[in-house]
């Protein structure tokens, strides 16, 4: 870092501030406390039926698996790893919600509702037994999932050093 | 001076086209406004649905041909247009701001050349894979752009602000959350890759770019900024690019690229003859600089310390190069780098080892070993050092 | 790991054509075995029927793209076939050889990134000349080869050998007589560039490469090495590629590169902004390292020292960078390079002075001007120096 | 330079040894003093002749000038340096053969018979006041040609440092 000390805060005065209209329509982001999530909810039930039409062609039906991979437990193959699922595998239930909205389906990202990604989170998170068939999905109840996996996060411990870790 | 108007209309007949007999007795292409590639040479990346990977045998030097460079995409390369972009930068920052491509070019700006690899840059298994096949997710370019500390300072970025999040304009809205130090650290917002624009596969028109960090946090296509007091958990940095490590534990935020080399001479399919050969490579580390690369011709009895190409770079692919006279009786060559930290690249039993047999497929990178033949033909020796 | 058959076929109709509304909501292109450049930067060459002139304005950082890297030959550019090609070493040598590419690359090999300058390199005139149209005649690439003293002590090149004709392949069967030393000291006979093939228009399939030497001595398509006791005095080095200076007497075997820097931004046809511009170019000597490079922004009144990109290499070109507040008056901005021989880059008043009137246009380095008018325009100032 | 010293002649043995006659098919470089110059001759009227067919579109009529320029000694036009051309400039004449045979004419190089590239030698050598027109050119002769440049060449003078040269 070579710039002399004089370069704070809007030294150079490039860009545009930014509006926060602006932002809001950018800033899609969902946290692992809630921050981010939108008005709207959604039911399992309707879950099942988006999933059907828009996303068991590439993940099976019900989520077991396709041409995509699985997003749910399923049985272990005997001698095989189980997969990494939502279920057994992911720490924040908000990510579910991040993710399909920003990214799924695959082939229109960006095409669902919201009230459409709170039915799928609801039937994942259901298909992966963190909820039950009757639980809403909002914005306090996504936070509120508590996630098997999560306990498993660790940092990096890897410090560099002679070390193999 | 010479007066050069040469009467390339009229003597058109005289020029070349196809393969001439003898090149000396035609006139030649006249010079044009880009240059080709010879139509001899077949460079070509391997791509699968989602990557496409660097053929690291067919490489001289530490530049990778920026079209050569591998590709890593969530829902492949969008197409966006420069006199549109903007890169948002907001959260905890006093003044939230949007940098139009023209903007973030006005800025103080640095080069520097480094490696970009993926953390899942490792594949193992038949005896007929190239470097490419093992590890092709690793390049080399020249990038420029804005220091992130600049754009830090420019919009205030408040004490509080411990973590932030990156986001690519791309169909899959690729995000990571990035430790601030690292903006203040070494954090380039990169437009340029050797000397010219950014490749679109590389994210034209800007990138984010992490040296030696996965490759996935180098954020492509970055739109957007987002200053936080804590990680996102996105999907990448949880469902994916974690590893299972011991005890059922999963390790999360692995950032650092862990030093590595591997021969990409001589290498399947090449086949040598008896007599000097010049065993090459690259080596590299996420930490810092390599110190040393050692080399065994003996299948590890013995390692003898390999010249560096000149300049060491910090993070950089560095070309390590050793003589050796083979005289024909089969044996295994491999290579193992130590970087400034003191790491000795490891065996894949020792990650294994350290990891657990269900690690998974990120931050390996194993020695990896090559098997001569005593009739020249070398093979990808899988098995070494499991 | 992930499974990732993404089905491309029947879901095509998502994928990106043409310009996409909103690229985050459609498929993007999936990866290749090539990548491309953006289909909006139009960066080119200005072509002649003899040269073709690198951008210099438009380049970011000290590598050359291969495609964007000056040309200039002396009858085209000729199609060599690799798998015929060989290169022969004769003259006053014990073992006169033949090598073919195969040969060459399995020699020990040595990469470096280096600058490489046409010795006419200087154009003046109009107010609205470009850095290319004023010395686009210089490229940067990281060459790769066999040393040539390797293969000068593998043929055995004998005691009374002083000068070698190096002969190329192309239609003009360009010819250059070089001191031996320079074979001994750092010549390369170099089949690589930025890590992939040499690009034909720099002399595929294999050149020779005379660090820090005028352009035309690392003679491409290079087919012919001969060893001689004496300089052959051709062409290209009597009737061109020499310059008249003082008393009439005519200086030849002008090897050496003078340092040279020219600032590339803010430069025409560039049109800045008041505030902070970053001022920044290139500097370079062939004589060893760039020491320093000093910028003035008031017509050479004062001089700051400007900042250069590590790492600063030997016989390269370097990027240079100066943060400077405008105010909006117009003034003349200007560069000027030390090297670390001491040798500081002339005004054209001081290569006259020295040479006399009737030099002609070979190793001319002056300092150049840009004016800066108080609506921002930027123009070459073709009478600064003068 | 860091190949141990081992490495002397020979030491990798790669590459084949050159064979006399191959060398000799490429080996059609000239020197000052004569070296490399082939059997054959040729007279000024024969250069005439081959120079108004094959060269005077480019060089203009007896090499005064045209699109690619002047080659012998002409009017100085007022005002301006006279050209660079061989008369003036060039310190040796075995030049002048070698660069003919090997790049001219510039639309068919290497089409020349050493009778013809002699002839148009002696030709240009002619019309550049440095032979008369009698004097047949051959491996003899060019070399002995005197060449009023040849006093001007001296060696660069030039050696790094402060001074400006
Ligand atoms: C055209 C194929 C396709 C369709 C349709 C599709 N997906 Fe996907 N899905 C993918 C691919 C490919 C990935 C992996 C993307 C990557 O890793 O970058 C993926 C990944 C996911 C993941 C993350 C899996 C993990 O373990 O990390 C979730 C969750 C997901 N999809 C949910 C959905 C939902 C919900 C829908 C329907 C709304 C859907 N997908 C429709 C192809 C598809
Ligand atoms: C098609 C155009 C063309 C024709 C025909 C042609 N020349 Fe040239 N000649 C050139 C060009 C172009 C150059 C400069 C080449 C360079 O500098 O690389 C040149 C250069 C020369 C020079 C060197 C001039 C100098 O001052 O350095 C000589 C001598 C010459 N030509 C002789 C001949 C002769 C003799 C012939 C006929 C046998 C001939 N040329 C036919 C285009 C031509
Ligand atoms: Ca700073
Ligand atoms: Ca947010
Ligand atoms: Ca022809
Ligand atoms: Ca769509
Ligand atoms: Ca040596
Ligand atoms: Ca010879
Ligand atoms: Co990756
Ligand atoms: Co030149």
């Amino acid at each position: 870092d070579t710039l002399p000390e004089r370069f704070g805060p809007g030294a150079f005065g490039f860009g545009r501030p930014a509006e926060p209209a602006q932002v809001a329509t950018l800033d899609i982001d969902v946290r692992p406390d809630g921050t981010g999530l939108p008005a709207g909810s959604g039911t399992v039930a309707t879950g099942a039926v988006i999933f059907a039409a828009k996303c068991s062609a590439c993940h099976g039906a019900g989520g077991t698996g396709g041409p995509n991979g699985a997003l749910v437990i399923t049985d272990a193959t005997p001698g095989k790893r189980p997969a990494k699922v939502i279920g057994n595998y992911w720490p924040y239930a908000t990510t579910v919600f991040d993710y399909i909205r920003r990214a799924m389906p695959f082939n229109e990202p960006g095409s669902l509702t919201n009230d459409e990604v709170y039915a799928l989170t609801a039937f994942l998170l259901h298909r992966n037994k963190l909820i039950d068939e009757k639980t809403v999905m909002n914005a306090k109840t996504v936070p509120a999932v508590r996630m098997p996996a999560q306990a498993s996060y660790v940092p990096d411990d890897r410090t560099g050093g002679p070390e193999i870790r | 001076a010479m007066a050069a108007t040469v009467m390339q209309t009229a003597l058109a007949n005289g020029l070349q086209v196809g393969l001439p007999d003898d090149p000396t007795k035609q006139m030649g292409t006249p010079p044009g406004k880009l240059g080709s590639r010879s139509r001899f040479e077949t460079l070509a990346k391997a791509p699968s649905d989602i990557s496409s990977r660097s053929p690291l045998q067919d490489f001289k030097g530490m530049i990778t041909p920026s079209d050569l460079h591998f590709e890593r995409h969530h829902n492949g390369v969008p197409t966006i247009d420069p006199a549109t972009y903007s890169l948002t930068i907001h959260g905890l920052v006093d003044r939230p701001t949007v940098f139009t491509l023209a903007d973030l070019k006005r800025f103080p700006s640095v080069s520097r050349i480094a490696f970009l690899e993926c953390s899942g840059n490792f594949r193992t298994g038949k005896e007929t894979m190239t470097p490419q096949d093992i590890c092709g997710l690793t390049s080399q370019s020249e990038w420029s752009g804005v220091r992130l500390s600049t754009l830090f300072r420019e919009v205030g970025v408040r004490e509080k602000a411990s973590w932030f999040l990156a986001e690519g304009g791309d169909a899959a809205l690729m995000t990571r959350s990035i430790p601030v130090r690292k903006g203040w650290d070494d954090a380039i917002v990169a437009y340029a890759q050797n000397g010219e624009a950014i490749r679109p596969e590389q994210g034209y028109p800007v990138r984010l770019f992490l040296p030696g960090w996965e490759g996935n946090t180098s954020v492509k296509w970055l739109r957007r900024i987002e200053l936080g007091d804590a990680p996102w958990h996105t999907r990448e940095e949880t469902s994916k690019y974690t590893e299972t490590i011991k005890d059922g534990r999963i390790r999360q935020f692995s950032f650092d690229i862990d030093a590595r080399s591997i021969i990409t001479f001589p290498t399947y399919p090449a086949q040598i003859e008896r007599g000097w050969v010049e065993v090459r490579g690259l080596a590299w580390s996420g930490r810092g600089k390599v110190s040393r690369v050692e080399v065994s011709t003996d299948a590890g009895k013995h390692w003898q310390v390999a010249e560096l190409q000149a300049p060491v770079l910090d993070k950089a692919h560095t070309v390590f190069r050793h003589l050796w006279r083979w005289e024909g009786s089969e044996t295994l060559i491999t290579s193992r780098v130590v970087d400034e930290t003191g790491y000795v690249q490891p065996t894949l039993k020792q990650l294994l080892d350290a990891r657990g047999p269900d690690t998974g497929g990120y931050h390996m990178n194993p020695v990896t070993a090559w098997l001569i033949k005593p009739d020249g033909r070398v093979l990808y020796q899988p098995d070494y050092g499991r």
